[in-house]
């Protein structure tokens, strides 16, 4: 396949997983853009983590394809699908506690990744300009030498999102990034969202439906593992399958 | 924030006083008896300190770092035995000029794999070598597999298990139970004297900080930052880009590296090799060192060694039929009452004290010092 | 206060009594007179800085009380307490009685070592009675070597070893396994053997031994199986199997520790009656008190090679089995090792005055040709390679974990630890 | 190695090969069940089980001399009531251990390790100043230690019998009682979520204490049997802990059908090889086919596939 030519940055074909005979993603396809927001939405139990953990490697598919700018990603460890774009932010809220929030930062800095890399790792200027940037980016630069346990909960969530900004991927996933967010909380994280999703593609699970207006491109709805309904917010607001499972109860 | 420095005040202080107890106090204080012991209880100090690093800051937890203890051991005492076994040495034997066990075996001629520790600098490389590529079969075969937690310290327990078994059960090649005795010299250097036994213990105290140095680099580093932030989030750290596989292999090595020189001296000060450090027992008691000393800390890792041999001896020699309920206690209090060991007790009680009395702010102690103990 | 001063000589003196009694015939045999500490100045007896006062020596027991080996080498320190309270209650050494500093081993090589090391570095103890596995001996004997020491070591072992500052009170292998295996093959007609034994260097060496005895010296006889467990093994229903596939005539078993419970009561238990001799059960490492732990009806039938019996009917060992029961209880056995472990004072006496002095040296130069003629196992006398001459027996095991002796060679047997044609 | 017997004889040493296999994976599941409802449900890493065991064992030796000394009448069936008392003794210092000691660790697994061996050095000495260090022999009844033949070459051991009834009983009771009654639900409940077991109105602490507590039980039971084929010393526990943590483990330690699925290949797999190579040798490969097998399936034989 010609990597120049392929018009998607991201190909899910026939994607599927089976947990025990239970097919918690079933023949799964859909296509992001480049600079596209799709967000995927769906009841509980739809298949929607799953998916993401399908992408990044953290669940190892039982048939069909995910390529990424023409790599297959199924067939990659997960620091190498990290170091091929891909960028994953977790459910909770997955920060070092026990590191300040410079450190968390510095570990997700694109340099040193292996073993004697990281023994000889010196933390030079450059480093510490693109930490201060970051860390201004998400509203933390001024808790920079605090340890990550003592962040609030949406802090927390900030910081695991500059943490995978500094490595500036391609593709950025993110799984409920307002989830257990404050009302104000919430509005300076959107603001941040449409602020970096500028210049890459994204995925976003989202339960919240005025967030997902605020960012979404193209929406996918999930259910029992698969594709019920594609399009934009209106189209999907309005397909009758989506209101009967999701929108409707 | 002067985090490319390899000491924190701190530490700095602590490293001093570690310096001043084995090279100036305990050669002070103590006789040539007295002090060899303590020599043969900073060799277990080097697997704790190894111990600290996996476990402490990385999270995993080897119950089987007697087997690396004793590889080590057994290389340097297979290098010690060839030079004692010299063809008059054992000129009564049917065949001169091979380890005696192996002639009581009836081995006519040295084994193959024997044959390269003739030479004292293919035992020194062994002494860390053969530990490291075993610890390295083990870790790639096991973090590779996301083999953690409980699972890697069993299964380590069962390679304790393992290698005790092949040792006694071939012992034709490594001297069976008794181990590998009777050990003499070292390039001619009688290591039985009382002078040597001084010499030995100054050169295992060098030995110790040149670990300890490593084991702090290590720590200092992004790579330290990186194990304590895998033992608390392995997943954000691999979706970070790292291959954890490859970091915990490697601290697992290290690990395994300083035991194997921990159990190169202590054939050297001891003057003998058994199976008895290889097996689960003293795999166990090694974890039991560390976790006495605070199993974050390397320095900590140290001190663990040192008080819980000493109670052992004190407590056996002055209650040789009851000992062992002081020892038992002593483990159950410390994980009880003490999770984060001496280290811990030093940083929560006494080092805010000593700061008090000097009347200087309290200076933040080291990222480690504070965390919490792994689960 | 009136209480406490009252009641501890008096329990002592009770206790001495008692002992006195048990050893009368034992003392009168063994000494005729007294002697008295003013006629030997401590400065002329010790001239190496040994711990010998005015009135006391000091020595050393050094055995495992806690840990695996325990169970097996409480008995040699309960022979070896008994005995210095015995020479003490006479009057001691040259004049001076017998103190001792217990040391643990705890079944542990390197800490025999260490415990070795503290009690010649730091104690100056003047002998150590201690060890009991080939390991643990192996562990301390560089140490005795270096510093001069010497030790009694009771255990029957594999021989290979004749070391200066070691006197080896038990029977080393050619003398325990010989005339054992010449009596099976004549009294029982015995032609195929199967050995078997936990797996470490006194087995495998014994049963190396027997292999050579059996395949050169007997007529017709053959190995049909020899085999090696780890220690503490507990299942050996394989084995038996293995055994009744090959029907030897007779099964060499030199298992120790806790194996051998577990392999005795699963040959009883897989139906085979070791009463009925088919195939005949022979071992050299079940003595009375390994009977204890297995249980007499568990092994009934066997026939064990030893060279002491707590059996024997003989006036010395009538006396020393009252007195040891009387000090440690009615209930006690005692075997093989746990008699050898008691001749060691009583030789090391008997050496320190031929030499009229502590000094391991002239101790050492002293001790070859020392005779015993009181020591329960009877007549024993020390080779110039510090092991025994003994006689050996083969004891038949009863129910009530007892053995009958059937069998003692004629003559004492010569001990021989590098044997010619057994290596 | 065959050549030399007829047909018979060998298929009746394949038939009491095959035998010996099923007593030790009885003396396995015995072994290992007390250690998979403490560990595998737990999460407790119990290094004391093995003096546990010994506990029964002591307390089956006790039951015993009393039997002999006062009711030698009913001496033969002694053992019914041995193993009872056993249950007892051990379930009764479980209860007391996890009051004192395991409760406060339950958020620290690997500490339970270190603290249970402590607790192990304890009771091992305990024994010895109790019991002597020497080992104690315990007298089974007659007709337990006999055999049954069957042919003139098969003979079946009765104890082994007897272990084989008991194991499965044992498991049939445990199996019952995780799988069939509510206290297994609850059990089971805060294995999973502990935090959210104590929300819906479970009483986690009784919970966890009673399962401790029958988890020791369980072990006394299975060392008052093994009084039977082998030792009872102060440090006899010892030779049981690495097989029974291994079997536990190799079995995926949530699952107790697990655990006897791999007593099962185990004992299957060491009895074979005990019987073509060396004792030793057998031991080594067993352990390194475990091993081998755990390091391509880390989580077990019998572990569910979860959704993370």
């Amino acid at each position: 396949m010609n990597k120049m030519n392929d018009k998607y940055v991201l190909r899910v074909e026939g994607l599927t997983v089976s947990f025990d005979g239970f097919k918690a993603v079933n023949d799964l396809s859909f296509y992001v853009e480049p600079n596209e927001c799709r967000v995927i939405i769906g009841p509980n139990g739809a298949g929607k983590t799953t998916v993401l953990d399908l992408i990044c490697g953290r669940t190892k598919a039982t048939e069909g394809s995910v390529k990424f700018k023409g790599q297959e990603l199924l067939e990659m460890r997960e620091d190498q699908i990290v170091h091929a774009g891909v960028g994953r932010k977790f459910q909770t809220p997955s920060v070092y506690e026990d590191l300040t929030v410079f450190e968390n930062l510095e570990l997700s800095y694109p340099k040193g990744h292996g073993v004697f890399g990281a023994l000889a790792f010196k933390r030079d200027d450059t480093v510490k300009t693109r930490i201060q940037e970051i860390a201004t980016t998400i509203f933390l630069d001024d808790q920079l030498d605090e340890k990550a346990a003592y962040l609030s909960h949406g802090q927390k969530q900030w910081l695991e999102i500059g943490m995978l900004l500094i490595q500036d991927p391609e593709l950025l996933m993110l799984d409920e990034p307002v989830a257990g967010m404050s009302v104000a909380e919430r509005k300076k994280t959107a603001e941040l969202l449409n602020r970096i999703i500028a210049d890459r593609s994204v995925i976003v699970i989202e339960h919240d439906m005025g967030f997902v207006e605020d960012i979404a491109t193209r929406v996918t709805v999930l259910h029992q593992g698969k594709t019920l309904s594609e399009g934009s917010m209106q189209r999907v607001q309005n397909d009758p399958k989506v209101v009967e499972v999701y929108l409707g109860h | 924030m002067k985090a490319n420095a390899l000491f924190t005040r701190s530490e700095m202080i602590g490293f001093a006083i570690l310096a001043c107890v084995i090279f100036l106090l305990l050669p002070a204080v103590l006789d040539t008896f007295r002090l060899n012991l303590f020599g043969k209880y900073l060799t277990y100090s080097f697997v704790a300190i190894g111990l600290a690093l996996c476990w402490g800051a990385g999270g995993i937890l080897s119950l089987g770092q007697g087997v690396f203890f004793g590889l080590g051991g057994y290389c340097m005492a297979m290098f010690l035995k060839l030079e004692a076994s010299t063809p008059e040495n054992t000129a009564i034997q049917s065949t001169p000029g091979i380890p005696d066990f192996m002639d009581w075996n009836q081995l006519t001629a040295l084994p193959w794999w024997w044959e390269p520790f003739h030479s004292l600098t293919f035992a020194l490389f062994a002494v860390v070598a053969v530990p490291v590529v075993f610890a390295f079969i083990i870790g790639v075969a096991m973090f590779r597999r996301r083999v953690g937690g409980v699972y890697f310290a069993i299964i380590t327990q069962a390679f304790a298990a393992i290698l005790t078994i092949l040792i006694i059960g071939q012992q034709g090649f490594t001297g069976g139970v008794n181990g590998i005795t009777d050990l003499r010299t070292l390039l001619g250097w009688d290591i039985r004297t009382d002078e040597a036994k001084e010499t030995l213990y100054y050169v295992n105290g060098i030995l110790l900080f040149a670990v300890l140095f490593a084991a702090q680099f290590v720590r200092r580093s992004k790579l330290g930052r990186l194990l304590i932030a895998m033992r608390d989030q392995e997943d954000r750290v691999r979706f970070s880009g790292y291959d954890v596989a490859s970091f915990k292999i490697f601290i697992f090595c290290l690990g395994a590296g300083f035991a194997g020189i921990g159990g190169a001296m202590f054939t050297l000060q001891v003057g003998f090799m058994s199976p008895t450090l290889v097996g689960i027992v003293p795999s166990i008691e090694m974890v039991i060192f560390c976790a006495v000393g605070g199993r974050l800390s390397i320095l900590g890792a140290v001190y663990g060694a040192l008080l819980v041999n000493w109670a052992k001896t004190t407590f056996s020699e002055s209650f040789p039929e009851l000992w062992l309920f002081g020892l038992g206690g002593l483990f159950i209090a410390v994980v009880m009452a003490f999770p984060n060991g001496l280290a811990g007790i030093w940083v929560e009680k006494i080092e805010p004290r000593l700061l008090k009395a000097f009347k200087k702010s309290p200076a933040p102690a080291s990222p480690a010092q504070q965390s919490t103990p792994a689960e | 206060m009136t209480d406490e001063t009252s009641k501890k000589p008096n329990s002592g003196v009770n206790r001495r009594a008692v002992l006195a009694g048990g050893t009368a015939l034992t003392a009168s045999l063994f000494l005729p007179k007294q002697l008295k500490a003013a006629e030997y100045p401590t400065a002329e007896i010790n001239t190496t800085g040994l711990a010998v006062t005015d009135d006391t020596v000091t020595i050393g027991i050094l055995h495992s009380i806690t840990g695996t080996m325990a169970i097996s080498e409480t008995g040699s320190v309960q022979a070896e307490k008994l005995a210095i309270e015995q020479i003490n209650a006479q009057g001691g050494i040259l004049g001076r009685k017998i103190e001792y500093i217990q040391e643990d081993g705890g079944s542990d090589w390197p800490t025999f070592a260490e415990k070795a090391k503290k009690l010649l570095v730091n104690d100056k103890v003047a002998s150590v009675m201690g060890c009991w596995t080939s390991a643990s001996r192996k562990a301390v004997l560089p140490v005795f070597e270096q510093y001069n020491g010497f030790l009694y070591y009771p255990t029957f072992y594999e021989g290979l070893e004749q070391s200066p500052n070691v006197i080896y009170t038990g029977q080393e292998a050619t003398q325990q396994i010989i005339a054992g295996l010449d009596w099976v093959a004549k009294e029982k007609g015995a032609k195929s053997f199967y050995l078997l034994g936990s797996d470490y260097i006194w087995p495998r060496t014994s049963n190396k031994i027997a292999r050579k005895h059996i395949e050169n010296y007997l007529d017709g006889a053959k190995v049909v199986g020899e085999e090696y467990y780890p220690l503490g093994h507990t299942q050996f229903n394989s084995v038996i199997n293995k055994i009744r596939l090959k029907k030897p005539d007779v099964i060499y078993a030199i298992v120790v520790g806790g194996s051998n419970v577990a392999f005795y009561k699963q040959l009883k238990a897989a139906g085979i009656d070791m009463t009925k001799e088919s195939p005949l059960v022979l071992t050299i490492s079940v003595t009375e008190d390994e009977i204890r732990g297995i249980g007499g009806e568990n092994i009934e039938g066997a026939y064990a090679c030893m060279k002491y019996f707590q059996s024997l009917t003989n006036d010395n060992n009538e006396a020393f089995v009252k007195s040891f029961k009387e000090m440690w209880g009615d209930d006690m056995v005692i075997g093989d090792v746990t008699q050898a472990a008691y001749l060691g004072p009583w030789l090391w006496k008997a050496a320190v005055e031929k030499a009229g002095s502590f000094d391991v040296d002239k101790v050492r130069a002293a001790t070859p040709g020392i005779e015993l003629t009181s020591a329960p196992e009877g007549y024993v006398k020390v080779h110039d390679n510090h092991h025994l001459w003994s006689k050996t027996r083969v004891g038949l095991a009863k129910a009530d974990g007892q053995y009958d002796v059937v069998f003692e060679t004629a003559d004492l047997v010569e001990p021989d630890p590098f044997p010619e044609g057994y290596q | 190695m065959f050549a030399d017997y007829s047909m018979s004889e060998l298929g009746a040493i394949f038939a009491m090969q095959g035998f010996a296999g099923l007593i030790l994976f009885s003396v396995f599941v015995l072994m290992a069940l007390g250690l998979a409802i403490i560990f595998g449900q737990m999460g407790v890493i119990n290094m004391a089980h093995g003096e546990f065991m010994i506990l029964g064992a002591y307390v089956t030796y006790l039951v015993s001399n009393f039997f002999a000394a006062y009711l030698p009448a009913l001496f033969s069936a002694y053992f019914f009531l041995a193993m009872i008392l056993a249950f007892i003794a051990s379930g009764a210092l479980g209860l007391f251990v996890e009051w004192a000691m395991i409760r406060h660790l339950y958020k620290r697994p690997l500490d339970t390790l270190l603290a249970t061996w402590g607790l192990s050095l304890i009771l091992q000495q305990l024994y010895r100043s109790i019991f002597g260090a020497r080992e104690v022999g315990v007298s089974i009844p007659d007709w337990m230690m006999g055999s049954m033949p069957v042919t003139d070459l098969i003979e079946i051991p009765i104890n082994g019998i007897f272990v084989m009834v008991l194991a499965v009983g044992i498991s049939l009771a445990v199996y019952v009682m995780m799988f069939r009654s509510g206290w297994g639900k609850q059990v089971r409940a805060i294995n999973q979520n502990r935090v959210m077991a104590g929300a819906v109105g479970i009483n986690t602490e009784w919970t966890d204490r009673m399962t401790y507590g029958i988890g020791c039980g369980v072990a006394g039971v299975a060392g008052s049997a093994f009084t039977m084929i082998g030792s009872t010393g102060p440090t006899a526990g010892q030779l049981y802990i690495v097989d029974t943590f291994l079997v536990v483990v190799f079995g995926g330690a949530a699952s107790l059908l697990g655990t006897i699925a791999s007593a099962f290949s185990i004992s299957q797999a060491q009895s074979i090889m005990e019987f073509f190579l060396s004792g030793s040798m057998a031991k080594v490969l067993t352990l390194l086919i475990i091993v081998g097998i755990l390091m391509i399936r880390p989580q077990g034989l019998f572990a569910m596939k979860l959704r993370k």
